[in-house]
């Protein structure tokens, strides 16, 4: 672990580190008790819900607020509880959890985040019938989610991974007499599922190398130098590492689970789930998940490499990060092509997430722990502001999601547009003002100076450039021009409008957090104390960086506008770029024929093997089955005659024996009262003469 | 001078005995004291015989018997002469050995109660130390000899007469007992002269009669109406509706045998109220300190006399119930009600000293009554009687 | 022995007698009773006053009348045709004769070592309530049970089933 | 002859004839009676056995027959409550009648 500035590693277990776990156990006690409720109990499932995780929220700032006064009196918080979980033979498989300065960020973040969908569903989700189950679902969600964020061991982060793609797969099919939602599901699953494999088989490898899944364990973890170390000696193919190939292999869960470049598919179609699901899957947690996890395992990723102060490689960078970082830049821009072209609000607002990810794993890759971290943080805020936001607008448009049949809702519901503004001009990183500018310049920084070739950073650029542009596009279509589509569109309710005030706030405020003029945050979480010195804005190449991105930022809005700004165009009508470039809208409309290629290829594959089984199946083992079969039921018959010549036949002549006797013995039961009482006078008597005649005189 | 007077019988049953051989003299004390009994409870019966009738006369507006003797005084002789004298009548198919023993068993048994009934200072024939279950016991053998007169005249009014009155009895033997108990639980003996012992003592001139206690007024009232009942009395008088069984048990009964029955019946009334007395009035005991002068035996009889007086009253006043509402009434109202002020007295008893369980006690009282009045009353429907031939 | 004794054995001998051969069965009944009083008498004899009281409280009280009531509501007053002793009445009549002889064989056998006459015990009802819920609780408790079991069984058992043409 | 012999003859012959009744009458009734007599019998038993026995004040017998009394008196509840139905069933109350439970 890294220890900079002489800070001290504190580690004894404090009170609040030992009731950690109660953080995701609350919820996940609630759903249990809500999927017990009767179908009409909404009002309390919906108070449960909440309820238990403003507990956790509350639990969470008392955390983080722990470890904030241990770092700022100098001690580098890292607590862990481990427990034995399972003894094999020599050795044991623990889990455990910790508390340090990256999972207490994120609890803060993912339960203040929950808390506001939560509530923000309450309004959303009020006609729907199923109310009960969906908080069921949510607060199941929530807490294996903070089960991941607070897990100090492989396994047990495993587990509760495995419990966020499960809910995440109801929640999508939550509207399963959709046969789109349910085919969304299964596709979400069973991609998901692709990454797991080999963020399984990682962890395999990782407990073969080390012996502990534990990430930190007073220096016995594996995330600690000797693990590390360990891991380095171990070897694998092509002269990579075993750390290395460890690290592919748990970043490829991550990219499943994040939508990274390959396996990114489900994710737009994910969007056929209630808005609320897709703000808290696809906005807040679950797709960080991903990143956090790379985050978490980032010392072994950086393994190899020579670590600087803060974490971030130094230097020579190490293969994994390469990977990890090109990854990322290319789905940034990749996705945010794809953006470009779509009509369905929450696919644009996806396939931005799916880009935004990929920007985070970028940071991840070349800037470190806190840079990724940081955007993961405003991201989450300004997503979820903007997919509720779009979720309000859908309320509000009468169920429709086609943004060629909305516009000029920024009269009709002006705290939406209000609040959706400012989520999209954080997204598109407004200079100065917004969380998302900084947090992203960090990251372009970054990429600026890495060391290892300019690549990445040109095509974070590039993909700002879109960023800017594809939002623009959707606020003029949604928010200007005339309304265009059926009914008359309406406000939603405040228990709507007022969770997305408040993300609102955060989206502008949680800048001031991460400014180079005061790394408050990078240095919370590279835990070394943080200083306000203007003094990085003089160093050289940081103003030309700013310049660029805000050139860019201003650039995309103004296209943006130019194209498509306040004039109305028709459903029916070619969009204004199709006309530029029809062929290229043509691929970027069609998703660039990923579904297709897998559906060519992989799907195909699947198909044609499952066939040849299903004739494995039928011929070979069927044949055999059958043969089988008619031995056994020749045996039967065979039995069958025993039983009923012998068997049955002696039992019958017992029976009939018995029967008999008994006819005999019930002559004695002639059903009379005063029979019976005689019978007991006579023994009576008998007995009393033996008494009399045996006493002694 | 005041002692002699209250004294006066025991001395002149002392003085009579002292004439005799030593050998005799517990024999002779005991038949005196039976005589005085056998002496004493007819005339009574004969006095209330005449009040009766000439209460109730003046409560139905008439005048009442009046012609023989002095204002009627004489009446009760001339009814004696007149069920002497009448044909004492057997119906044919009458079952005649036990028609003959019925009236004779039950006078013996009530004749029999009075053995433990303290009518004065030192004045009772026997101080059982189970003084009140002997009298119960006594008690509940009167229902016999009602079955077998009801049964023996073969005849269906008498009959069903007879089970009505058994069914009564039985069922209100019950509350009987059990608002006795409360007197037994407190007192902590059987002994009724324990009993009328223990009231006898006074504060600030008041005596410390167990009617005047919570839980003993309450178990007053119902041992009053268990009494009436008991005893066949109106309201509780369908044994013998008139109305509906001619005369109940002793339609087939006539002359002197059926002289024996009313004697029986009023004597019945007597047993029942001396015991009421001693259990709840104090029996002998003044109800002022300073009317402690006035001879024990004439409290006695003066309470008996005026609880008699009543009973008459009611007679005069409340009409006859159905046997279902009676019925009802016993099992669902009376018993529990007096099983639930057991309790009170428990209550009472362990609560010490003290106005506290006055307040308690009264409160645990008027919320029962109200309670169960309320639950008993939700079942049936009280309307209005509606007239149906006439208005 | 007393005479008083003798009296009561012979009032109860009687009665327990024409109880068990008289014709009419209410007589029976009554026979019966007088056995009752006899054996209360007898009770009270062998100074067991609560008992004695007891007795005549439920035997006399309730058991006859109950006795009764059943007779009345079962029309078993009227004697059957075919006598009023079972078929089977001599082997009954010579088992209970051979009961007696046995039982009071064995009692004029031990007549001798039973004890003579003893004081009689003084026996308040006070030590009898006292008893009965100190050393006796349990059995009391058990007692009451089983006669709240009893009356209910009773009322159902021969309670009107409903619907039951009668 | 001591008197707890006179009481134990008594009881002896109390039981016989109970016995005797609820051999020999047709009357289920009357078999009860029968029955009620015996038990009364074996009550005398008690209460004479605790009269003469060497600890009277100990009032095991007395209690031991008050408790049967009270048994006695449940005991006869339902055997007539019994009766009661059977008659109902089967219009009689003669047990020579009554052998629907032979083997």
């Amino acid at each position: 672990m890294q220890e900079g500035m002489g800070f001290t590693p504190q580690l004894t277990a404090s009170s609040i580190a030992q009731i950690l776990w109660l953080i995701p156990a609350v919820p996940m006690v609630a759903s249990g008790v809500i999927a017990l409720l009767k179908q009409p109990a909404r009002k309390l499932a919906s108070t449960l819900a909440i309820g238990s995780l403003a507990v956790s929220l509350l639990l969470a700032l008392v955390a983080f607020g722990h470890v904030l006064s241990g770092w700022s009196h100098g001690f580098s918080v890292r607590e862990t509880v481990n427990f034995v979980w399972l003894p094999m033979g020599t050795g044991t498989v623990d889990l455990g959890w910790v508390l340090d300065p990256l999972s207490a960020v994120m609890l803060v973040m993912v339960t203040l985040v929950g808390l506001l969908i939560f509530i923000y569903s309450t309004g959303y989700m009020a006609h729907d019938e199923n109310y009960t189950r969906f908080f069921c679902f949510l607060s199941l969600f929530a807490g294996a989610m903070l089960g991941v964020v607070i897990a100090n061991s492989l396994l047990l982060l495993f587990m509760n991974w495995e419990i966020v793609g499960l809910t995440s797969y109801l929640l999508i099919g939550f509207w399963y007499q959709k046969p789109s939602a349910a085919a969304a599901a299964k596709k979400a699953f069973i991609t998901t599922r692709v990454g797991d494999i080999f963020f399984l088989l990682g962890i395999v490898w990782l407990f073969a190398q080390t012996g502990t899944l534990l990430f930190y364990n007073h220096g016995g973890g594996a995330l600690e130098p000797d693990g590390i170390s360990a891991m380095l000696a171990g070897k694998a193919a092509m002269g990579l590492s075993a750390a290395t190939a460890i690290g592919l292999l748990i970043f490829a869960g991550a990219a499943g689970k994040s939508g990274q470049l390959p396996l990114h598919v489900w994710l737009p179609d994910a969007m056929e789930g209630p808005t609320p699901v897709s703000a808290l899957i696809h906005a807040a947690t679950m797709v960080a998940a991903g990143v956090y996890l790379v985050a978490r395992v980032y010392p072994l990723m950086a393994a190899g490499g020579t670590l600087s102060q803060g974490g971030a490689v130094a230097g020579s960078t190490t293969t994994a990060l390469t990977v990890v970082t090109w990854v990322g830049a290319s789905t940034a821009v990749f996705a945010a092509l794809i953006a470009v072209a779509q009509n369905d609000i929450k696919r644009i607002l996806a396939y931005s997430t799916v880009s935004q990810l990929g920007y985070m794993m970028a940071g991840l890759g070349m800037g470190g722990v806190a840079v990724g971290m940081f955007h993961l943080i405003t991201h989450a805020f300004f997503k979820a502001l903007l997919f509720m936001g779009a979720g309000s607008v859908i309320h509000g448009c009468h169920e429709e999601q086609d943004i060629r049949r909305m516009g000029g809702l920024r009269t009709e519901m002006p705290v939406t547009f209000a609040t959706y503004a400012i989520g999209m001009l954080a997204l598109s990183g407004f200079p100065l003002l917004f969380s998302g500018f900084w947090s992203k310049d960090a990251i372009l920084a970054s990429a600026h100076d890495w060391h290892s070739g300019r690549g990445p950073f040109y095509l974070l650029v590039f993909g700002a450039l879109l960023t800017a542009f594809y939002m623009t596009r959707q606020v003029c279509y949604v928010f200007f021009g005339e309304y265009r589509g059926h009914g008359h569109a309406h406000e939603s309710p405040r228990v709507m409008t007022a969770p997305l005030r408040i993300l609102a706030l955060f989206a502008i405020g949680l800048g001031i957090v991460g400014t180079p003029a005061w790394p408050w945050f990078q240095a919370f979480l590279e835990d070394h104390p943080a200083a306000l010195e203007f003094a990085r804005f003089n160093e050289p190449g940081f103003w030309p960086l700013i310049a660029t991105s805000t050139l860019v930022v201003f650039l995309g809005l103004g296209l943006g506008w130019w194209f498509y700004g306040n004039k109305s165009p028709r459903a029916e009508e070619a969009d204004a770029v199709e006309r530029v470039a029809p062929t290229v809208w043509g691929w970027l409309r069609d998703r660039l024929y990923v579904d297709e290629l897998y559906g060519v290829t992989v799907v195909a594959f699947y198909a044609w093997w499952a066939r040849v089984a299903d004739w494995l199946d039928r011929r070979v083992w069927g044949g055999i089955v059958a043969a089988v079969t008619t031995a056994f039921r020749g045996l039967a018959h065979f039995d069958r005659f025993f039983d009923q010549q012998f068997v049955d036949g002696g039992f019958d002549k017992g029976c009939e024996e018995i029967y008999t006797g008994g006819g005999l013995l019930a002559r004695v039961q002639t059903g009379r009262v005063q029979h019976y009482l005689r019978l007991l006078a006579v023994a009576v008597v008998v007995l009393a003469a033996i008494l009399i005649w045996s006493s002694p005189r | 001078m005041v002692g002699t007077l209250d004294q006066i019988f025991v001395l002149l049953k002392h003085w009579i005995v002292g004439l005799l051989p030593p050998v005799l003299q517990p024999v002779v004390g005991v038949l005196l004291s039976v005589v005085a009994i056998i002496a004493t409870f007819p005339a009574l019966f004969a006095l209330t015989t005449v009040i009766e009738r000439k209460g109730l006369g003046r409560i139905q507006n008439r005048i009442g018997p009046n012609r023989t003797g002095p204002l009627g005084i004489l009446q009760p002789v001339a009814d004696g002469i007149k069920s002497l004298t009448k044909e004492d009548i057997v119906p044919l198919n009458a079952d005649a050995a036990v028609h003959f023993l019925a009236p004779l068993v039950l006078v013996v048994a009530v004749f029999l109660e009075f053995a433990v009934l303290p009518m004065g200072r030192n004045m009772v024939l026997v101080d059982m130390d189970a003084g009140l279950l002997f009298f119960f016991a006594i008690g509940a053998s009167t229902e016999l000899s009602i079955f077998m007169a009801g049964w023996s005249s073969r005849n269906k009014y008498s009959l069903l007469g007879a089970m009505r009155a058994v069914a009564q009895m039985i069922s209100y033997e019950v509350p009987l007992l059990i608002s006795s108990v409360a007197v037994v639980m407190i007192t902590g003996s059987l002994s009724l002269v324990k009993i009328v012992d223990a009231q006898n003592q006074y504060t600030w001139g008041l005596p410390h009669w167990y009617i005047f206690t919570p839980w003993g007024c309450a178990a007053f009232v119902m041992y009053a109406v268990a009494a009436t009942a008991e005893t066949n009395r109106s309201p509780f008088d369908l044994p013998e509706g008139e109305s509906e069984l001619v005369a109940g048990y002793f339609t087939e009964y006539s002359g002197f045998k059926f002289a024996l029955f009313f004697l029986g019946e009023y004597l019945g009334m007597f047993a029942i109220s001396g015991l009421g007395t001693a259990l709840f009035l104090g029996g002998w005991s003044a109800p002022f300190s300073f009317l402690q002068f006035v001879p024990s035996w004439i409290w006695f009889f003066g309470k008996v006399m005026l609880s008699i007086c009543v009973m008459i009253w009611v007679r005069g006043t409340l009409p006859r119930m159905r046997q279902d509402q009676l019925m009802n009434f016993a099992w669902k109202f009376v018993i529990p009600f007096t099983l639930l002020n057991l309790v009170n007295v428990v209550v009472w008893r362990f609560m010490g000293e003290g106005w506290a369980r006055w307040i308690v006690c009264s409160a645990i009282v008027v919320v029962a009554y109200v309670a169960m009045a309320r639950i008993g009353m939700r079942s049936k429907k009280i309307a209005p009687r509606s007239y149906r031939y006439a208005e | 022995m007393s005479a008083v004794f003798w009296i009561l054995a012979a009032l109860t001998v009687l009665g327990g007698l024409a109880a068990v051969t008289l014709k009419n069965t209410v007589h029976c009944a009554l026979a019966v009773t007088v056995a009752f009083a006899g054996l209360a008498l007898l009770y009270l004899q062998l100074d067991a006053q609560f008992a004695g009281f007891a007795q005549i409280l439920v035997y006399i009280g309730a058991v006859a009348i109950l006795v009764v009531f059943a007779i009345l509501l079962t029309r078993g007053s009227e004697t059957p045709k075919q006598g009023i002793f079972s078929r089977s009445w001599f082997t009954g009549m010579t088992i209970a004769a051979g009961v007696f002889a046995v039982l009071g064989w064995a009692v004029i056998q031990s007549s001798q070592v039973l004890p003579d006459e003893t004081v009689a015990p003084s026996v308040t009802v006070n030590q009898i309530g006292n008893a009965l819920l100190g050393r006796y609780v349990l059995p009391l408790e058990i007692v009451a049970l089983l006669l709240t079991a009893a009356l209910v069984g009773a009322v159902i058992v021969a309670m009107h089933e409903k619907g039951e043409s009668k | 002859m001591t008197p707890l012999g006179g009481y134990l003859l008594v009881a002896a012959l109390l039981f016989a004839i109970g016995l005797a009744g609820a051999l020999t009458r047709r009357n289920a009734i009357l078999v009860l009676i029968g029955i009620e007599l015996m038990l009364n019998a074996a009550n005398l038993n008690l209460i004479a056995f605790w009269r003469y026995s060497p600890h009277p004040e100990l009032l095991t017998g007395m209690m031991f027959a008050v408790f049967s009394i009270a048994v006695a008196a449940a005991e006869a509840a339902v055997g007539l409550g019994l009766v009661i139905s059977i008659y109902r069933h089967t219009r009689t109350t003669d047990l020579d009648e009554m052998n629907r439970m032979k083997g």
